[in-house]
This record gives structure tokens, C-alpha cells and sequence, in this order.
């Protein structure tokens, strides 16, 4: 394992602290425990916007914490979901007297701890809401499985919910904002390379010189398949049909099209795969009228990527227009 | 004799130990069929409770394991942070303020953690998690009765082969049911940890006695 | 080799597709020759400020293309210089009546074709003038190498260029601007892995697990010196103190920081080694007022890092943070 | 016989060839000093060349040795790109509109592709470049004169033990100046190439003999 890290143990600390030193005008950086809190926290009579999860998927979420999208960032340890008491934390400290919306992605240990950090919330008297995100079309949503995890549709959530908060939405609308956009948002992943975790020191899966894993998470676990390589459009077709599918997004549609690289990847590769998706989005007469193209939800320094698609309408549309400033994403200000 | 508040501390101090030297055991069993944090997420469980012990010993049995239960959900995250935790606070519940533990309160606490585990993550036997070593181990417990090392003891053989019955299980819960049929033919690192605490446990009481 | 590709030969022309499809809004890709054009261009009585070089840093410079920053970036094959008819194409197509400034990195290659296309350029009437960055302190600047290498140090004069350029200085005063940054700048690289060249298909150099290459450039090339990796403070300091030692940077001094990752390096270690190089930096007496930590120099998907110091004045300052809207530097806008 | 248009053509295909074949090799040798691109830039340049044949043969010989160096200035890129284009412009112009070249026209465009080259890239012999094959090159066809074939050949001969020589020399010109020491004991990619193209057209020059 070669990491530019001093210690596994301390990896997330000193993360964070290099975070607060490059965005001390953005953030504020909590350590015990961990939050990442907007700098201007608490924002009165706005509804706080939380979210988190395990480490390892810079920016998200440290790197969307500011204005327009989330108040708070709860980071667990690499690929592990934050503890109840970060959360609760992280609940207290953006507090403004309009409610807390928390938005978990679909992970039993995610949906567990913020369900406990919800209920220590409440008994502090404060409004909170939970949404969960499970936009992963990688895997079957049955009563047999976990159900779908939540990716890349995390990030565009986060961005259109954090505008709407920022505009003085209420708590209830705003929840019925969030599973409006989770009921329209898609991905799915593929890895060329594992990652390593700290803490491990090994590959969290070997692939040979000419495959690749198609259907991945976020966390380094292997995904549902594995398949020869092939070319940038094999990889992007095989990314883009089931998502287009499974909605399904259809001939007239308005779209958002994420291009995520998993973290290794570089740009060069991920512009190239975005025009293929452009392309084929066009054969399909889908229109893409927004797009968002780089890494923000990756793992570690997996090589790979995920497309992300969703549907939009004129309210969407201008809350992802709506100014944000965070260290990952910011326009308009 | 049953077993004390101190009895408990001293289980607790060994099943830490165990926890760090199976951690890079638990963690190749999560990196096969999840993300490669079980054994580090117990070991820093654990060993947050270590220092917490020495700070402020509890002084009954059921403090103990409510010391452990907050420890573990502050400290772990992931799936296992609040079943685990869970798990010890329906546990320390059971026991309430009993200075000194019989089997059959140990049997008792060992239901109650079994049904907080199911409480909150809704597996069944053969979804291939913790509860398949925990169901077989509750029942085990119970047929088994007498005294605490008695208990435990029946609790960690059952424990122990119903966390082996994981290993052709297709994962309906917990990350590993996202590997589908890929998830056969790997032991549930849940499981596992469940097996070695109790293991543990049992271990400390025959000492104990 | 395993990319997210179809055919080395059409990477650098498919990934500007991509590119073109992203960022309608900001750029307009030509191919023959391949040229990245700003949006608007060409803006009447304004510098144009021109770079380029080859694909395979992304951003750079493509990415740095719009309003506040370049008007033109020339990609060339990967690694490989753009030719001169590139270069004078982007001078003939942002020619907006003030002459243009082209911005070349230290390379033989670079040097040679734009000196080539800053002839035919004035052969056509367009008065154009060139600097050249050198901010690479791992070689030895002497009469028996071919200088020092343009490094990270061209991000930075690229938007405080673009900005005053965007303001209507005159080109003299530009290039003067461009030369007063060029001799306060300095940068160092190490890299963890090497990179693979999608036409080589083979990784540049091999490194052991247990070393580091100090002294990288930018184009995959072996570096000066081949070390034990250790850890995330080791490396800092060992790219830090050869650069403060250079300039030299004195305690009091006012510095722009940017910590740049080389590709495959994920944000958590980057800004993990950014928060050590503050800290530094902070022992030193040196004062951090900006900085600038992300991908934005990159050799393909190689793993690794770079310090730039750029020191700082109150003209420096503003220039930075005045607006600039591109592909990967964004505020203000 | 002296060296007709279409001679200079034929030749000039040849060496395409040449440059294909080696690619490889030349992408290797500059992997090791310098940034693996040397055979990739070579063969996409005189792959250029030779659909610019196709659509528009050029007349003369000086005109084809026009047309390689602008092909080659605006397809290449690099330092070759500019170093070969200037070389060939030079020779072009040195040879002027003759309808045929004899043993010293070869000569005296050999001499002024070296003067371009040094005036643009203002490397010395021992710098570890292209001139190490060059300098030997131009001093080996003066001195030979004779017919074409008989230069080039000589040419050729001068300018491979020139590309040898470079192996040991640590380089002070190009990307390879940066490695430093370290780049001793590699052969330089420039001087391989010229060393090649020399030896495809002594070799063309003997087929047309
Ligand atoms: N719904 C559930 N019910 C019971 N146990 C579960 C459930 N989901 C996961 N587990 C257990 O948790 C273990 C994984 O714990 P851990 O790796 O620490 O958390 P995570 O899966 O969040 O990374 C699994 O091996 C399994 O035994
Ligand atoms: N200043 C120079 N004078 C003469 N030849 C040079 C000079 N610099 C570089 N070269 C030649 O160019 C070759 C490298 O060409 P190439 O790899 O195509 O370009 P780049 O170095 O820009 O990648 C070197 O091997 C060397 O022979
Ligand atoms: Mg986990
Ligand atoms: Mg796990
Ligand atoms: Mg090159
Ligand atoms: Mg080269």
C-alpha cells in the first residue's frame, strides 16, 4: 500500500484538518465529535440539511457543506457509517429552529445510525426528518436484499435540496422535495481497479489485467459481475441502458447527466466516456439540459466511474441553478 | 457463584483482546463479501470501552454492559455499531441493577440482546448475519441452563456452528446481500464476531468459576 | 492497460468531444487543428492569453478556458507539445485587436512549436508575445540542462494572467505581470505510481511498493531521485523545503498554496499533505492567504503530488480572486 | 544517375515504413529518459506524409523535402517536430528547384538540415541528441563524395556509430537533461531515429542505383 497518509488511524482526522485549513472561510471542522459544519451554522429559521457517511468518498460530504447545500457533514471512518452521536452533533450545532432534514443513503449501518441519532435529536426537542437515497440501479430492490444503495444520486440530491433550504422551503416540503428527486434519480457503476483501504493495506479486490467489475458500490465491495474490459462505449453502454431502462427515461425526457469518475480515474477519460453518454442519450431522444462531469463521489483511488441520470423539470432545474459555494462545487457566487 | 459487576469487566477486557487479534481476521471475511471494516470496527469498539473501563468502572453487571452497549454505538458505526450496541443495551436492560448474574439471567440477557439485534436489522435465520449465530445460541443457552459457564459455554458451541452454517448462505441482508449469489461460500464476518465474543465470554466464565 | 477508452489513437479527440458536450456554455472545441476556444471569443480589444501543451494534464488547460482565465488552450497528443499551426489557429480565432500572450511550459517541445507559431502569427499582423514558466525547482537550472520545467506555477499565472487580462491591461503590462509571477513561483512533484500512456500501453516506469520517484515532472518521466516512500510528513516536507529553500520563501512572507494532486491521488490524502504543508508552513513563519488544493495538473491517472508557493502582494491577491468561469476554476460568477 | 522527384518519394514512403516499424522501439527508448512519445510522434507524422503524397505529389525534390517538413511541423509536435521540420525545410531550400540531386546536393542538404537543427535546438555534439548523430553524419558524407548512394551510405554508417555513442553520455539537452546523471547508459531516442531515417534512405538510394 503506497498512501500519501502518516497512520490508518489518524487518515480521517488529518483529513479533516487539512480540510479546515483550505476552506476555513466554507467550514468549521468538529473533532469529538467529528461534524463538519457550515461556517455560518446556525442559519436562523432554515431548515438544517445533514448528511454523512463513511469516509473515503471525498468530496462527498465535507465538500458540500456551505451555501446551498449542506449545513452539516458527518464523516465515519474510511467506508464506515458515522456513529449516532456524530450526527445528533452535527443536528445541535446547524439548529436554527426550523428542523433538520437528514439525508442517509441506503446502507443498513447508515440508515441505523441516523435512525438512532434521529430519535436522540427528537428527544432534544428538535425537529429532524430523514430521507433515505437508493439510486443504485446495480441492485435488486427486493424484500431478499438490503434493498438499492445509494450513490451518485446522493450528490444532485444533496445540491437541489440544499438550494431549497437555502430559499426558506419548510421542513415537510422540503422532505417531499427529497423523495421527489430520489423517485426520479438512477445510477449505476463500474470499477476498472479496486481500492485500498487504510486500515486494510490491501486491494479490497483483485481484477485481472483485461477485466473489470460492473455494478459496484462506493465502498470498495466487489460488484455483481465481472466482466472483460472492453471499450469506453462497451463500458458506458453498459452503464447508461439499465439506467435508462429501469425508470424508465424515455424519448422527450429532460435529464441531468452526472459523469462521476470513482476517484483514480482520470479527466481526460471521464470527458471521453461523458460524450459517449451524451451521444447515446441523443440516439434516445433524451435531452440533456444539465451536466456535472468529475469526481464527487468516489472511492478512494478506485479507477472507474458511474453515470448518474436525473429527470428534470423547471423546479429542478432552478434549484440546480441556484447559487451554491462549497469546496466541491460552487457557481453563482 | 454467579458473576459479578467485576466478573463482567474482566469478561469484557478479554473478549477486547480477542477482537484485536481477530481484527485483521474479520476483516478479510468483510473484504470478501463487504467493505473490509468488521474486525477494525470491533477493535475500535473495543478498544474505546478499554479506556472507558479504566475511567469510570461500572459497579454492577448491568452498567457494565450498558457502558459497553453506548461505547460500542459511539464508537463502531457501520451495520455492527448499533446492533451490537443494541444487542448489549437489551441485554443490560434484562439484567437491570442484579449485583451478581445466574445463568439464567445470562440466558435471559443473551434473548433480549438477540431480540434487539432483530429489532433493528429485521434478519431472520438463514439471511446470513449475526442472528445466525445468535438464534442457535439463545436456544442453546436456554436448554441448557445451570450455571453461568454452563450457559455460555452451550451458547459459544452453538454460536460457533450456527456462524459456520453462514458459509453457503446466499446474503439477503446487511451489504453483502448485494453481491447476490456471489455472497455463497463465504463466512458473514457478523457471525463470526458473534461467535468469538461468546466464545469469549464462556472462556471467562470457566476461569471465573 | 486498463482506461476507460476506445482506440489510443482517437483519445485526445473523443475526450474534447466530451469536453465540447459538457461545457457548451463556456468552450467550443475545433479539431482541425485542435484548438479549445473560449465561448465568446474573440473579446474586442482584449489579450488574448493563449496556453497549451500536451493532453493528459487535465484540466490543463482546456479546463481553464473561459472568462477571467485563457482564451485558447492548444491540446497536443498525449504528452506530446501542440504543433504550431495549432497555436497560431488559437491566436488567428481570439484575436480580438490587442494582441495575445502565449503562456508556454519549459519543454523543449513547447518552447520550439510556439516560437514556431508566435512567427506565423506575427507574419498574419497579430502582435504576440511569450513567457515561459520554469517554476520546477527539482532541476537544476544551469546552462548544461534544458532549464527548469513549467509545473504547477502555470495554473496559477494562468488565472492571474487571465484576470488582469480580463481587465484590460495591455499586453506589455502582461507580460510583465506574467514575468513578475514566473519569478516569485515555485513548485516540486513526487509521484507513488507511474502513469500509463494510452499509446504505450505499458506504465512509463516501475516503481517497487516501497519507493517514491521525488522530483516528477509532469509527462510520466522518471524523476531525479528514487526514495523509501514513508510517510505523508516525510513526503510534504521533502517537497516543501526544497522549494521554500529556492525562492527563498521567508518567514513573513504572504503565499498563495496549492497542493495539487498528480491524477490517481484521492482528496482525502491531498488534503491530508495540505494540512501538513500548512502546518509547515505555519512553524516557518510563512503566511497562507489562498489556497488552492485539487487535480489541476495531472499526468493521467498517476498517484502523487505537487507544492506550489506562489508568493503573494496585494496586486496578486486581487487577481486571484477576481471572477474567473471555466471548466475547473470557478468564483465570483 | 542522380535522385529524381520521385526517387526523393520513394524514399520518403520507405522511410514511413521504417518509422512504423520501430515505433515501438522509439517509444521504448524514450520511456526510459524521456516521456515515451518520440516513436508514437515519428510514425504519426510520416503516416501524415503519406496521405499528403497521395493528394498532392510533389515535383521536384526539393518540394517533397518541403512537403515532409511541413507535414511533419504541423502533425508531429514534441521537440521533433519542430527540430526534424526545421531540418528538412533547410535541406529543402539547400537543394533549391533542381530537378535531380547528385552526391554533394545530398551533401550539402545534409549540412543544412544539421545547421537547422542546431540553430533551433542549440545542442552541442556530446549533449546526448539527434546532433550526435547528425554532426558525424554531415562529416561522414562531405568527406565520402561520390554518387547518392555512396553518401547517404556513408551518412548512414557516421550516424549509427553517432547514435551509439550517446548511450553512455549524460544528457544536457531535451527532457532527458532533467533525469541527470540517470540518464546515462540509454540511447537517445533523437539520434536513433535520425540514425534510422538515414540508413532508409541510403537503402533507397541503393534500390534505385
Ligand atoms: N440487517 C441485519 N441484521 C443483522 N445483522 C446484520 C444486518 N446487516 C448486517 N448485519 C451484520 O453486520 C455485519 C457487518 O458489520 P460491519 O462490517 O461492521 O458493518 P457494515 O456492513 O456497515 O460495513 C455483517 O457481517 C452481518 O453479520
Ligand atoms: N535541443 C535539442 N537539440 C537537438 N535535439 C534535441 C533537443 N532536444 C531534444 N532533442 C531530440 O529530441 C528527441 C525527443 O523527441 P520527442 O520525444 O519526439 O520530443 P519530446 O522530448 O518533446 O517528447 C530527443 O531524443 C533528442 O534527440
Ligand atoms: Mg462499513
Ligand atoms: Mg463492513
Ligand atoms: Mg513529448
Ligand atoms: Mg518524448
Amino acid at each position: 500500500m503506497k498512501k500519501i497518509i502518516n497512520d490508518p488511524e489518524t487518515v480521517v482526522l488529518e483529513a479533516l484538518k487539512g480540510m479546515q485549513a483550505a476552506h476555513a472561510d466554507l467550514l468549521t471542522v468538529h473533532t469529538d465529535p467529528a461534524v463538519v459544519v457550515r461556517a455560518d451554522a446556525p442559519v436562523a429559521r432554515k431548515v438544517a440539511v445533514i448528511s454523512g457517511g463513511g469516509s473515503g468518498h471525498e468530496p462527498m460530504h465535507g465538500g458540500f457543506v456551505g451555501r446551498g447545500m449542506l449545513d452539516a457533514a458527518c464523516p465515519g471512518a474510511v467506508f464506515t457509517s458515522p456513529t449516532p452521536d456524530q450526527v445528533a452533533e452535527a443536528v445541535k450545532l446547524t439548529d436554527g429552529g426550523a428542523g433538520a432534514l437528514l439525508i442517509v443513503k441506503n446502507y443498513t449501518g447508515d440508515v441505523l445510525n441516523f435512525e438512532t441519532a434521529a430519535e436522540l435529536a427528537a428527544a432534544e426537542g428538535i425537529e429532524v426528518r430523514s430521507v433515505v437515497i437508493d439510486d443504485d440501479v446495480a441492485v435488486k430492490d427486493s424484500l431478499y436484499t438490503a434493498g438499492r444503495r445509494g450513490v451518485g444520486g446522493t450528490v444532485l440530491l444533496e445540491k437541489i435540496v440544499g438550494a431549497a433550504a437555502e430559499r426558506g422551503v419548510k421542513l415537510e416540503d422540503l422532505e417531499s422535495l427529497a423523495r421527489k428527486v430520489i423517485g426520479q434519480v438512477r445510477s449505476m457503476g463500474l470499477a476498472l481497479t479496486s481500492c485500498t483501504v487504510p486500515h486494510v493495506g490491501e486491494p479490497s479486490f483483485a481484477l485481472a489485467d483485461d477485466e473489470m467489475e460492473i455494478g459496484i458500490g462506493i465502498h470498495g465491495e466487489p460488484g455483481r459481475q465481472r466482466v472483460p474490459a472492453g471499450t469506453a462505449d462497451d463500458m458506458v453502454a453498459a452503464l447508461l441502458n439499465p439506467i435508462v431502462e429501469d425508470l424508465p427515461f424515455s424519448s422527450g425526457d429532460r435529464v441531468l447527466l452526472f459523469t462521476n469518475s470513482m476517484g483514480g480515474t482520470p479527466l481526460i477519460e471521464l470527458y471521453l466516456a461523458h460524450g459517449i453518454a451524451e451521444r447515446l442519450l441523443a440516439e434516445r431522444g433524451i435531452t440533456v439540459e444539465r451536466r456535472l462531469v468529475g469526481p464527487f463521489i468516489t472511492s478512494l483511488e478506485m479507477q472507474g466511474m458511474s453515470l448518474t441520470l436525473l429527470k428534470l423539470d423547471d423546479e429542478l432545474v432552478e434549484l440546480w441553478d441556484a447559487p451554491v459555494h462549497t469546496a466541491a462545487l460552487r457557481w453563482g457566487v | 457463584m454467579g458473576c459479578t459487576a467485576s466478573d463482567v469487566i474482566a469478561a469484557l477486557r478479554a473478549a477486547a483482546v480477542v477482537m484485536a487479534e481477530h481484527r485483521d481476521e474479520l476483516v478479510n471475511l468483510d473484504r470478501a463479501i463487504g467493505d473490509a471494516d468488521h474486525g477494525e470496527n470491533m477493535r475500535r469498539g473495543f478498544t474505546a470501552l478499554l479506556s472507558k473501563l479504566d475511567s469510570s468502572p461500572p459497579e454492577t453487571p448491568g452498567a457494565a454492559l450498558k457502558l459497553l452497549a453506548t461505547t460500542l454505538i459511539s464508537t463502531v458505526g457501520g451495520a455492527a455499531g448499533p446492533l451490537y450496541g443494541t444487542a448489549f443495551l437489551r441485554a443490560a436492560t434484562a439484567v437491570g441493577d442484579l449485583a451478581e448474574l445466574d445463568g439464567a439471567a445470562v440466558a435471559k440477557a443473551l434473548h433480549a440482546a438477540l431480540d434487539g439485534v432483530v429489532a433493528r436489522g429485521k434478519a431472520e435465520v438463514g439471511d446470513k448475519t449475526m442472528v445466525d449465530a445468535l438464534v442457535p445460541a439463545v436456544s442453546a443457552a436456554e436448554a441448557a441452563g445451570g450455571e453461568v459457564d454452563a450457559v455460555l459455554k452451550a451458547a459459544a458451541d452453538a454460536a460457533a456452528s450456527g456462524a459456520e452454517s453462514t458459509v453457503p448462505l446466499v446474503a439477503r441482508k446487511g451489504r453483502a446481500s448485494y453481491l447476490g449469489e456471489r455472497s455463497a461460500g463465504h463466512l458473514d464476518p457478523g457471525a463470526r464476531s458473534t461467535s468469538l465474543l461468546l466464545r469469549s465470554f464462556a472462556d471467562s466464565a470457566r476461569v471465573a468459576r
